[in-house]
């Protein structure tokens, strides 16, 4: 059931300590830093943390690994020139990497929202990343088996929903978030406007509003 | 195969820009291309509008523009290296799972990546330098390798050692297997297959020259032409 | 478990459009739900404004509306039936492997199906006959038949020959494995799951007069309950 | 490299002998009944045809099947009330069928595209649609590993393309048009309209020009 919340707060309450939390975003762009302060305030620790990187500078992300909040990273990119937080817990062995292609990444959450038990890709294969991975070659090409990534919540960013819960995105911050949506059994959106239902054109909508539950919108 | 000719274009190695330069003026008009961060970056300051080369960018959208400046710049449009960009007329945009779909499902013709090495095979190491401490970052660097029809690398041909980047074998984690078609660096251009290391033309050096710095067997491309 | 209490809730066996009208009083309010082609269809007609129901049509649509009639009529507004319908406010479009996933991801809460037979612990048949000359097609039987959260069959309880449809074991081809979870008919409403067939109402007839028709052992959803 | 042509003999003359040929559609809509009309004339025999069904009446595929062009069928539901030309061919043994379960012929078609060597799912385990193929238990749930389905020649119709090549469709028109697209060598679009690029906003392509060769407008 899709619900309008009023503040950030309320829309991440549910979220409970050993969680798997998709987070959207790549860079800043996509990227709901409100969520993710209001995911600081909640508490929920353990977390199996899903995004692009670990987290960056002194906010969001890299807070919550800061406070030890995070057990585990599924990304494809933690290693920047800010993500220290994310370093000295890794140095000192206090988180787990999960470390995956950024493609492998993209396909395997899109793989968990479309019911796909696991496929084969070229990607990695040969690498490190495919090590202990079953493997086997498909028409002369060495191939790695990847299973989907599901969450028991995705936290995305969004330009406009509707009344019925369906989004749409704003350029090159799209990126994470429509897959993320699908992949999760609950999915909270913050918007930076709320259009009544029938204002978005049908042919345009990114995320129909099946794929949502929560969402509040941020000034 | 013998050393033959030698077909040396430059009377000295190349630069930075140069190099990039001469990539640009390789890529067939109306190519799909992705350019990875790093050097390959400065490829887009050398593409003439002529060419009708069409930027693709891992984070989501096909034609992209140039940096963008000044007021340009827009938080939500940014590249795969996280600058912001602009976008062209018949720009699209679209979710990571689709846009890797375009990368994965042997879409673009050409991507141009930087490496730490490169086997005689074309096997690629650009990700991680295996150092026991290092924290690996892959990003889309696999997909990449793996998923274009060509994959150009540009890079220096010695490391700071003097240790060239041409290996018989990768010491570095690989990043793709017999991928790499064609590596640009500043003393050579060199076409990598299952078959070994073609030289197209060298820079600022003889064949024989590069053969001494280079631990695989060259051939040169106007033998193997003739 | 013995035979207990018979709930009859009518005195008669339903007829199809009251039965449609039981599965859309049934179907909880904000549910996303895909009503398969023939009988299912009928459904449409019975449910309220309040319910607040989203039809998808695996053609690509969700927030589908009413059969379209005179000038609403457009050739590229069909459902699965390939019969012309009509778009609700919050409607939206997708392709193929996005209406599928939609469906094969779990997302959807209920589809409503047609069936052949349905067994004691589930599993379906509702798309081939088995008859060796017949030509099979499937459409997107399967796909619905695994990834609904919930499978509603709708069919006569009896073939024309007096036969149960709800048999120990299927005879035709089957559907899916163990997906049913309610069965609609006109004399009865029965759950199905591993653990066997629990009546919750009969129509027009007894419990044991039902038993006497089914072929495997029927429990009361009153008994379980008590 | 994209084209513009100005017929739709044009468009397909490409089109060889045993070619593999997937025709976007489901019923009418998004049926691109002219570049099927000119697929028919233009003589190429031994086809693979991959569509959801196998013709109707007495037009487009259903000609083709009964002038014989068509070798094998890939769809999910051939037999309709006017699907006699394929009925006959059938019981013929003129034509072999490869029946897939609707959804798995989407995501086979999309698993070409994306560059997917196979992938497990669900639908058809236990089935006779699954006979003879590979399965594994995942989590519990019985799978069935299906391939990908490229083509030589995708024939499809969307609503407008612009100079780039990028399409939109209109409402359940759109169907297999985007995936087909993609799975592909060769994309042959019919539209109804050409519009100059910038014509049409980037943040609803549907489909991307990288995956369109010709472009033909049909009035």
């Amino acid at each position: 059931m899709l619900t309008f919340v009023d503040s950030v707060n309320e829309a991440v309450s549910g979220i409970k300590d050993g969680s798997t939390v998709m987070i959207g975003g790549f860079g800043n762009a996509g990227q709901p830093f409100e969520l993710i302060d209001a995911l600081m305030d909640c508490g929920a620790k353990d977390l199996t943390v899903v995004n692009n990187n670990a987290g960056q500078g002194d906010q969001g992300l890299a807070l919550l690994i800061k406070e030890g909040r995070v057990k585990k990273m599924i990304c494809s990119f933690p290693r920047q020139s800010d993500s220290w937080h994310f370093d000295a817990k890794y140095h000192a062995g206090e988180i787990e990497l999960e470390l995956v292609p950024q493609g492998n990444l993209a396909e395997r959450i899109r793989a968990a929202g479309a019911g796909i038990g696991g496929f084969f890709t070229p990607t990695g294969y040969g690498t490190m990343l495919a090590e202990g991975k079953e493997t086997r070659i498909i028409n002369g090409r060495g191939q790695v088996f990847e299973t989907p990534i599901h969450a028991d919540v995705a936290l995305i960013k969004a330009l406009k929903a509707d009344g019925v819960g369906n989004l749409v995105y704003r350029k090159t911050a799209r990126n994470f978030g429509p897959i993320m949506a699908a992949a999760a059994k609950h999915t909270v959106v913050q918007v930076s406007e709320i259009v009544p239902t029938g204002g978005l054109d049908p042919e345009n909508i990114v995320t129909p509003g099946i794929y949502v539950n929560s969402i509040v919108k941020v000034a | 195969m013998s050393i033959a000719t030698s077909i040396q274009t430059s009377d000295k190695p190349l630069g930075r820009d140069d190099l990039a330069e001469l990539v640009a003026r390789d890529i067939a008009p109306g190519s799909f291309v992705n350019l990875g961060i790093g050097q390959p970056t400065l490829v887009s300051n050398y593409l003439k509008p002529e060419q009708n080369i069409t930027l693709h960018t891992e984070n989501g959208m096909l034609g992209m523009g140039p940096a963008a400046e000044g007021d340009e710049i827009d938080g939500d449009l940014i590249n795969a290296g996280k600058i912001p960009v602009t976008e062209l007329p018949g720009a699209s945009y679209f979710h990571h799972a689709d846009s890797f779909a375009i990368m994965r499902g042997g879409h673009l013709d050409i991507c141009v990546l930087g490496a730490f090495q490169v086997s005689a095979t074309g096997d690629l190491a650009n990700w991680h330098t295996g150092a026991p401490d290092a924290i690996p970052a892959v990003g889309g660097a696999m997909d990449l390798a793996t998923g274009a029809k060509d994959v150009f690398v540009m890079m220096t041909l010695l490391t700071r050692e003097g240790a060239s980047k041409i290996v018989e074998a990768c010491t570095y984690p690989l990043t793709g297997v017999g991928c790499v078609t064609r590596v640009y660096t500043d003393k050579a251009v060199f076409l990598t297959g299952p078959d070994g290391v073609t030289v197209r033309e060298t820079f600022g050096c003889t064949l024989e020259e590069l053969q001494e710095l280079v631990p695989v067997p060259l051939r040169s491309a106007a033998a193997v032409a003739g």
